[in-house]
């Protein structure tokens, strides 16, 4: 049963330790929700579970083998949506998502399906500087659809969303899970992912600051 | 298709829907070029001495313009973390938005020159070797500049700073590029200086992505 | 290697108090030495007369801004491929002190040339190549304080710094290529005729004040950036708390 | 006294070697007290921000150096 987990993660943002001792264990099919205040590093733990922020401190293991030994194969299990949603506004929204699905060796097919999964194929030949917010939103969502990866890690995904394409994001985390996959959410708005745990970052706040000058 | 075919391909679309860039590059390059006979008088042979320095200044400055174009779209639309988070590795996407980068700006250039070594009535026997020394020279450019361009993520008034830290790295292209012309025009060999050119390629093409590889890194942490 | 990102500092500074006052010390008397030498003991030239002695502070600056660019490349590296907290702020206390040497090696360069070739600037192969070095500097230090967070532009600069390293010989030699390209004359080498040894002794003790004065007032600094580091994590906290 | 003068002169170079060696001087103490300066004034900050979290354990304080 490989577990993706964190042990006593410590995160450091410019001079500031943003949480420490932070530990989390995500199960195939298991899904963790991120709460917390603004600023409790939500998108910071995130980030460092995708690998794009090294941790200060603490290990990211994938089935016992921390993932700095093979950050490449993480790297290909795991897809991420941040705040921005990297749309080209020259390029159509089939053109969008074909890219990045390319980009993880998925065909032309799965794009038509992903688009559907997020009702947006009469937007597909609609160029992104056409799309409304939400719309280009549902496009950066429709990227996890064409090339599912074992891991998602989603940033505020439901920002800007209407509720038909707020169940479309909870039917398609669902059948990701189903099929053995997990994820890892930071929202406000609440999703309705059943069995998931919540991670408050907020009980790994640092108290003590960082004590970057005590021993000096 | 492999990444790297992937990210030239979709660079060469954006630069194919987004003509513009590339037409200013090269209007740029000879705009400026022109300039220097109302400074130094229309004089025939004057200019033809002139004509090597002023087409590889003007080409280095038409790179150094073009360099924002790399990675800030990305860096700003959050393609760049994507990219980043791809598998394989970074510097071959630095080398494959480089390869796209060159294309449509070294490639215009190579082909405006000739327009401004005419103006310059520089000796038309040095145009197959003036085409080579920029061929050789200007992907150094480009490498270089892209490694200037990735340090100033992020970086305040960014835009500023790439010149800085890119124009003394540009001196040996330059050297050697107008080295190149003005040893044929002299009637000696010009192999020396482009070899010297393809070493300097050659070394950057190693230093250049690994460099732009670590600076994207650290632009998206 | 969980290190804490600035856990081994804490012996750094005790360990600069303890070097601090012996090599400021040295570096004060090897100055003195070298200046007494250059100025009264060494001979003046046969041809240039006393002008050589400007040789004195031009060689040995000249010598240091192409050693203190090394120390930040090797900084830089380290910083980068080992993570060592203190390397980024070696290489940034250094950078600023690299840059007035540079300055300094071309000031009196240039004061050495106006008798010598009757021109304030001569594009003599050295000369150049330490005016790009300059220059390097001068974008290391750009890049370095152009982001709001500060071991943010640490790192970026130390990028650059090692890219900037290894295109130093590249342009050294394409500069030294340049120069003979377009120089017919040999002109007479900067450091003048072969060093006899009355003039080599002063020479090198300048140097050895130069390095003495380099490696003190680098400690000096460095215990700055640590301080400076403390300082925005302290007031960080402070804001946090309130 | 003459003697001075003719020392100065530096063979009729004086107004070349001793800029040089003035300029030397004013870049090298000029690092120098801009370097303690700032180290001067880092040191005084830091010993009157006082620690704001008296719960946590009081930071070390630095001895404030003279």
């Amino acid at each position: 049963m490989s577990l993706f987990s964190g042990r006593d993660l410590v995160c450091v943002r410019g001079d500031r330790r943003v949480f420490a001792g932070l530990a989390f264990d995500l199960p195939p099919g298991g899904a963790v929700l991120l709460s917390g205040p603004n600023g409790s590093g939500k998108s910071s733990l995130l980030r460092l579970m995708a690998g794009l922020l090294r941790p200060a401190g603490g290990d990211l293991i994938w089935d016992g083998a921390p993932i700095a030994a093979d950050p490449e194969a993480h790297r290909a299990r795991l897809r991420y949506v941040g705040h921005l949603n990297a749309i080209k506004p020259v390029l159509t929204a089939a053109e969008n998502v074909a890219f990045w699905a390319r980009h993880a060796g998925a065909g032309e097919a799965d794009v038509g399906r992903a688009l559907a999964g997020f009702a947006l194929t009469p937007l597909a030949h609609v160029a992104g500087r056409l799309l409304s917010s939400g719309q280009r939103r549902r496009v950066a969502l429709a990227r996890l659809l064409a090339a599912p990866g074992e891991v998602w890690l989603l940033d505020e995904p439901s920002v800007g969303l209407d509720q038909a394409s707020l169940a479309h994001l909870s039917t398609a985390i669902a059948m990701h899970r189903a099929a053995g996959g997990r994820v890892a959410v930071a929202t406000h708005t609440p999703i309705d992912m059943p069995g998931a745990q919540t991670l408050a970052l907020a009980d790994f706040a640092d108290s003590v600051p960082l004590t970057v000058g005590s021993d000096w | 298709m492999s990444l790297f075919a992937n990210v030239v391909a979709r660079d060469l679309r954006l630069a194919l829907r987004q003509r513009g860039d590339a037409v200013m590059v090269v209007l740029f390059f000879v705009l400026a070029a022109m300039l220097f006979p109302f400074a130094v008088g229309p004089e025939p042979n004057l200019l033809a001495r002139l004509a090597a320095g002023v087409i590889w200044v003007t080409a280095l400055l038409a790179v150094l313009l073009s360099l924002e174009r790399l990675f800030l779209a990305d860096f700003e639309d959050g393609s760049l973390e994507l990219l980043v988070l791809a598998p394989g590795p970074l510097s071959l996407t630095v080398l494959a938005k480089v390869l796209a980068h060159w294309l449509t700006t070294g490639l215009p250039l190579i082909a405006a020159a000739p327009l401004i070594a005419l103006l310059y009535n520089m000796d038309v026997s040095a145009l197959p070797v003036l085409a080579l020394a920029m061929l050789l020279g200007t992907p150094s450019l480009s490498l270089t500049g892209a490694v200037g361009a990735a340090l100033t993520l992020g970086a305040r008034r960014g835009g500023v700073l790439v010149p800085l830290l890119v124009l003394p790295l540009y001196i040996p292209v330059l050297i050697f590029g107008v080295a190149a012309i003005d040893a044929t025009l002299a009637g000696l060999s010009a192999r020396p200086h482009l070899l010297f050119l393809a070493a300097i390629f050659l070394v950057m093409l190693v230093v250049a992505p690994l460099a732009a590889a670590a600076a994207l890194r650290q632009a998206v942490e | 290697m969980n290190m804490h990102r600035f856990a081994n500092p804490g012996r750094f500074v005790r360990l600069a108090e303890r070097i601090l006052p012996w090599s400021g010390a040295l570096a004060v008397l090897a100055l003195a030495a070298g200046l007494y030498l250059s100025l009264f003991v060494s001979p003046a030239d046969y041809q240039q007369g006393d002008s050589v002695r400007i040789m004195y502070v031009h060689v040995p600056a000249a010598w240091m801004a192409l050693f203190v660019y090394t120390v930040i490349a090797a900084a830089s590296a380290s910083a980068l491929i080992w993570r060592h907290p203190l390397a980024d702020l070696v290489a940034r206390a250094s950078a600023p002190v690299g840059a007035g040497f540079t300055f300094l090696a071309l000031a009196t360069g240039s004061l050495w040339g106006k008798p010598m070739w009757g021109t304030w600037w001569v594009w003599d192969a050295r000369l150049t190549s330490v005016l790009v070095l300059f220059f390097l500097y001068l974008g290391h230090m750009a890049l370095s304080n152009a982001f709001d967070d500060q071991s943010r532009g640490n790192r970026a600069a130390a990028v650059l710094a090692l890219v900037g390293f290894v295109n130093v010989p590249i342009i050294k030699f394409s500069v030294d290529w340049w120069s003979t390209l377009h120089q017919p004359a040999s002109v007479m080498r900067l450091d003048g005729p072969t060093i006899h040894p009355s003039m080599l002794w002063p020479l090198l003790v300048m140097a050895v004040g130069f390095k003495l004065y380099y490696v003190s007032i680098m400690l000096l600094r460095v215990k700055s950036e640590v301080m400076a580091a403390r300082l925005r994590a302290r007031s960080m906290a402070a804001v946090e708390a309130t | 006294m003459e003697q001075v003068q003719t020392f100065l002169a530096m063979g009729g170079y004086g107004i070349f070697v001793w800029p040089a060696f003035a300029l030397t001087a004013v870049i090298l103490i000029g690092l120098l007290v801009t370097t303690l300066h700032r180290l001067h004034a880092l040191q005084n900050d830091l010993s009157r921000l006082h620690d704001p979290r008296p719960a946590a354990a009081p930071a070390h304080m630095p001895e404030a150096r003279p």
